[in-house]
């Protein structure tokens, strides 16, 4: 049996306070949230429901100009350099004047994620955790994304895709481990996504994704798709031969390569494919790997909920499709969170933290506080569900 | 090699990239494991038809015209699978003489509203074809048993093959070995009996055969195993492999081994008490297979075997881990 | 004459007639173009499930306006085999002046023709026996069968299960 | 201030090099270090840095708190024991080769900037470069 | 691991002493610092104590270009730390 009250608030309260901190990749977010002590969470599987309020919810993204991508090293020290900045203004946000009373517990991002920007990130936790004599949680990045997602939608037990640029999963959850049911054997799709864009040369703002997204909406021969390789392995897919394959194209695109039978008329040298059309082309071809194999997940279990999270969730068309596939299953629905929780964020951090922190987990020794790059969804216990 | 920043935060993984590789394949033995239960499950629910069915099972009548009735008997993320006694071309004058009861099984990969109609296309065809091909690669090995194919309109995702098994006496369900498993250990019968330790036998040697081809089947349950009694000999039961969507061509020892462990792991969490005599039969005969072919088939199975304990170590251990 | 229609094409009648002992083989290819039927030379043919498995994949492709040649007719021969090469698969499985076995096919859409087995009568110069496997493996060149089946995957599996057990 | 940061560096060829802080010099009362600036990279491909370190606290009467003080003396320690051991570097590989001093330089920030990403070896983020 | 990770190589080396305002600060930074394990350890070894309010970092590595990364990578730590103290605390 589950019971989410196991550890009480701090000072006879009635509800607990979290700060998040989440910095795995060019995003540095801090969170503060609070849960009610609720008796519904005595009992049962209600992990999806704490009636959580969000009381500050700050990111500061590390931006690189056009066509760039972003280094660990400059990564990291934007967070060094943002980190207590931030983090001062959620706690103001928040109201928290004296955090050594308030809150109960810091939760920081523990792995997976770019080794230097997590490492800047814990330094401040653990500094914070001395300071003011709080606890403090090491929480997988992924888990927070499922989560945030769960306790948003309060989808019970969701297949969930969880796609950025660092990862690319179909996870389900089964006896106290959130099983990785599918994933990519190589890139990530997010990672695909960007790099695609900085072929195009397209800004980073607000980030890549977003504009291939915008410029796919544009796509004017939608009919006449340009037919990438559909790499689909088992319940696994990989992403780096479709990236060659169509920056290729965009490189004959952009050089005028007339031999190009994909792009150029062979007769007429008129040109076929414009760049909105790779995009959608682009977009149309990875999505419907994700969804095919999240559907087989979703076979598998049998179930008929899917959460989509993390920052490529937050693209329409990724949604409307797996909306789609939903459609044609019972009660078939598809949860969906809105950019402010998918993408990288401090809350969800927190979130997660908490719930750890309210079954009783807690770092005794900052030696279990390293974080580390690799850190797969399933070797978390997840102890608040049951 | 990269050398590592001395003082970032040590990575207790980055020396060891293999294991990323070996930690996916644990997780696709884990989810065949899942679904071995689930199947466990259902086997007692008849199927259900989904809303998807509903409007499935339509267009597949459409298709098919009422002149083809169909029951739909699986379904899939990838395909419905229904049963017919309606032969598709073959003229009545030809079918009386074989078979009136003839069953034939119809498998259907249904577009994906979800897809681009231009990749929908092109998969299906694609998927539909590749599993004909392998099933008639095969079909042609010497001892090896699979289903028939008949007809296949592969645009369409259509798949005809003969329908292999019977219903079990009193009640056991279809002549699958898992069924057939539970009907010896049920009903006061020896689960131990000889008829089973020769099917079982068999069994290996079916999985043998196809390994030793470099084949490997990819979802080897219980439940894709037919067995198919010899007329003349009713405690005579012939294994057939079904179902070889997930099949592919692979001489990769991991390959095999994970088909292996995946059956054995089916065998133990449906038919545990009895499962260590089991599977003890089952590498038997699989190993009769490589036996045979001297010293190289030798040397090749002492590979496979080891891999297989390998991939069961892991598995074990991962199942077992927090 | 067998005739019979496919259960998923109902609007389509098929009328198949085997002929042995031709004697105007060399006639019947000059007039190929004229012929309304399929004519299928039976060297490569040794089951009735080899030809009526063509007539199958013949009718989807018709049915969903994918077909290759000119005609239904040619069309057959075409799906007789795997191979999607025209002029190989006219060789192998068409007349030539020397055909003294064939099999008659005739594919009717929304029409019936109750003179079709004079018509083929008239045609053919030869004698007209039942269309089974018995006769069909009296006549046919089994070795030259084996050849092809070999490198033909798919179509083994049409040959009925005693006969296909030849080849493995 | 009672005491000041003060760094020792010994190597076979130079026994006791010490590093200490010059109140008086104004690298010393930054917290914008010259060595820990943004890539050289991005700022080539049109990088705004946005991303500099937050400015000394001071107290309502103008003075460094002593935190932000000791925070602007480590950062001008860090730019001296960094350059220091930057040209110790270059000392020692030009003993090597016989590049030229500039090619020679920027051979030796690479493989600094190389070694401060180490960490990451196999994140896809890099593989910009 | 090659035998060479004895400290006879390690001929490179740096002391740092960093004064906080009090001990209690000291202590914080060492015991944030420490936990993090060095990864190539046998190139570069590093030291953490607190005297009375100073934190001592000492380094050591084989050569100026190891001890160049290191050293730059944990005082950006440090700055870190003396920030949240200076901020938060």
């Amino acid at each position: 049996m589950v019971n989410l009250n196991g550890v009480k608030p701090k000072n006879g309260r009635n509800y607990y306070i979290a700060l998040g901190l989440e910095g795995s990749a060019n995003k540095l977010g801090i969170g503060v949230i609070k849960q009610p002590l609720l008796d519904s969470t005595l009992t049962g599987d209600n992990s999806h429901d704490c009636h959580t309020e969000i009381l500050a919810n700050i990111r500061d993204t590390y931006v690189t100009p056009p066509g760039e991508g972003f280094l660990p090293r400059d990564t990291a020290r934007h967070h060094k350099n943002w980190c207590v900045r931030l983090i001062k203004k959620a706690l103001a946000e928040a109201k928290i004047e004296n955090p050594s009373i308030d809150i109960d517990v810091i939760c920081f991002t523990q792995g997976p994620g770019m080794g230097a920007p997590l490492h800047s990130v814990v330094i401040a936790a653990r500094t914070c955790s001395l300071i003011w004599d709080v606890p403090l949680i090491g929480v997988n990045h992924c888990v927070g994304h499922i989560e945030m997602g769960r306790e948003i939608t309060k989808a019970v037990n969701p297949v969930v895709l969880y796609v950025s640029g660092g990862n690319t999963q179909v996870i389900a959850y089964s006896e106290n481990r959130y099983r990785i049911f599918g994933e990519t054997l190589d890139i990530a799709i997010g990672n695909c996504l960007d790099r695609f864009a900085r072929t195009l040369k397209i800004p980073n703002i607000p980030f890549p994704g977003y504009n291939i997204e915008q410029m796919a909406k544009k796509a004017q021969h939608k009919d006449n798709l340009v037919l990438l390789p559909y790499t689909v392995k088992g319940m696994d897919l990989s992403m780096s031969g479709i990236l060659a394959f169509i920056d290729g194209l965009a490189k004959d695109l952009f050089k005028k390569n007339k031999k190009n039978k994909f792009l150029f008329d062979s007769k007429t040298g008129e040109q076929l494919i414009t760049v909105e059309d790779l995009c959608f082309a682009l977009q149309e071809n990875l999505f419907a790997m994700l969804v095919e194999i999240t559907e087989r997940a979703m076979a598998h279990v049998n179930s008929n909920q899917v959460l989509i999270v993390g920052g490529v969730g937050s693209n329409l068309r990724l949604q409307e499709m797996m909306g789609q596939m939903c459609a044609d299953r019972a009660n078939g629905k598809v949860h969906a969170t809105d950019e402010r929780f998918c993408i990288d964020n401090g809350v969800m951090i927190a979130q997660a933290g908490l719930l750890q922190y309210r079954m009783g987990d807690v770092i005794t020794d900052l030696a279990d506080t390293v974080v580390t790059q690799k850190f797969r969804t399933d070797e978390v216990y997840v102890s608040w569900r049951e | 090699m990269m050398f590592l920043n001395p003082a970032l935060p040590g990575n207790r993984w980055a020396l060891q990239m293999k294991e990323k590789k070996i930690s996916i394949r644990s997780n696709k033995l884990l989810i065949k494991l899942l679904r071995t239960l689930k199947e466990a499950q259902a086997i007692i629910t008849n199927i259900t038809i989904s809303k998807m069915s509903v409007e499935l099972v339509e267009l597949v009548n459409q298709y098919l015209t009422p002149n083809v009735p169909i029951s739909p008997i699986a379904q899939g993320a990838e395909a419905i699978v229904f049963t017919t006694h309606v032969h598709p071309y073959l003229p009545n004058e030809i079918t009386k003489d074989i078979d009136t009861n003839k069953k034939y099984i119809i498998k259907f990969r249904p577009p994906k509203k979800y897809r681009h109609p231009v990749i929908d296309k092109s998969l299906t065809k694609h998927r539909t074809l590749s599993e004909a091909r392998i099933l008639s690669k095969l079909f042609q090995i010497e001892g090896l048993k699979v289903p028939r194919l008949i007809a296949m309109d592969a645009v369409n995702g259509y798949l005809w093959m003969e329908f292999l098994g019977e219903d079990l006496p009193n009640n056991k369900g279809f002549s699958n070995l898992k069924n057939f498993l539970w009907m010896y250990s049920s009903d006061g019968r020896d689960p131990y009996d000889k008829v089973v330790k020769e099917t079982l036998f068999k069994v290996g040697e079916q999985i043998g055969l196809l390994h030793w081809n470099d084949y490997c089947h990819g979802d080897l349950t219980s439940s894709n195993i037919v067995l198919v009694r010899d007329s003349n000999d009713i405690d005579n039961w012939i294994p057939h492999l079904i179902d070889f969507g997930l099949g592919s061509t692979s001489n990769m020892v991991e390959d095999k081994g994970v088909d292996l462990y995946v059956l054995e792991r089916a065998i133990i969490s449906t038919h545990s008490s009895y499962s260590d005599k089991y599977n003890e039969w089952l590498v038997k005969g699989f190993s009769s297979v490589y036996e045979k072919q001297g010293k190289n088939g030798s040397k090749k199975l002492g590979e496979l075997l080891g891999r297989f304990e390998e991939v069961r170590l892991r598995g074990r251990k991962r199942s077992m881990l927090g | 004459m067998l005739v019979s229609k496919l259960p998923q094409f109902p609007d389509f009648t098929i009328s198949a007639s085997l002929f042995s002992n031709i004697e105007n083989g060399e006639d019947l290819v000059k007039d190929i173009a004229n012929i309304p039927y399929s004519l299928i030379d039976t060297t490569l043919i040794c089951s009735v499930e080899q030809i009526y498995s063509a007539i199958y994949r013949v009718l989807v492709e018709y049915k969903f306006n994918r077909i290759k040649t000119k005609s239904i007719n040619s069309e057959l021969l075409l799906c007789l085999s795997q191979n999607s090469n025209i002029t190989q698969n006219f060789k192998k499985f068409g007349i030539n002046a020397n055909t003294k076995n064939l099999v008659i096919v005739s594919i009717l859409e929304n029409q019936i023709n109750n003179d079709l087995n004079k018509e083929f009568n008239a045609l053919l110069k030869g004698e007209e026996i039942e269309l089974n496997n018995e006769n069909l493996q009296k006549i046919c060149d089994m070795k030259a069968i084996r050849k092809i089946l070999t490198s033909n995957l798919m179509m083994i599996q049409i040959l009925p299960r005693p006969l296909s057990m030849l080849f493995s | 201030m009672s005491k000041l940061i003060t760094g020792t560096y010994s190597s076979p060829d130079i026994p006791n090099k010490t590093f200490q802080v010059n109140c008086n010099d104004a690298k010393y009362l930054t917290t914008n270090g010259k060595t820990t600036g943004s890539s050289e990279y991005v700022l080539k491909a049109g990088q705004i840095d946005r991303d500099r370190p937050s400015g000394p606290r001071r107290l309502p009467d103008g003075q460094l708190t002593y935190l932000s003080q000791l925070r602007c003396n480590l950062t001008g320690i860090q730019d001296d024991i960094n350059e220091f051991l930057t040209e110790r570097m270059q000392i020692a590989k030009s003993k090597k080769t016989k590049l030229t001093d500039t090619k020679e330089e920027a051979r030796i920030n690479d493989e600094i900037n190389h070694l401060l990403d180490g960490g990451d070896d196999d994140t896809e983020e890099t593989d910009t470069v | 691991m090659s035998k060479r990770d004895n400290n006879m190589q390690m001929e490179h080396t740096l002391t740092l002493n960093i004064p906080f305002a009090t001990s209690k600060q000291a202590d914080i930074a060492c015991q944030v610092l420490r936990p993090d394990p060095i990864l190539r350890p046998q190139d570069f070894q590093v030291k953490y104590t607190s005297k009375g309010n100073e934190l001592v970092m000492e380094f050591q590595s084989i050569d100026d270009r190891v001890l160049r990364v290191g050293v730059s990578s944990v005082i950006d730590s440090v700055k870190t730390i003396i920030e949240t103290f200076d901020e938060l605390e």
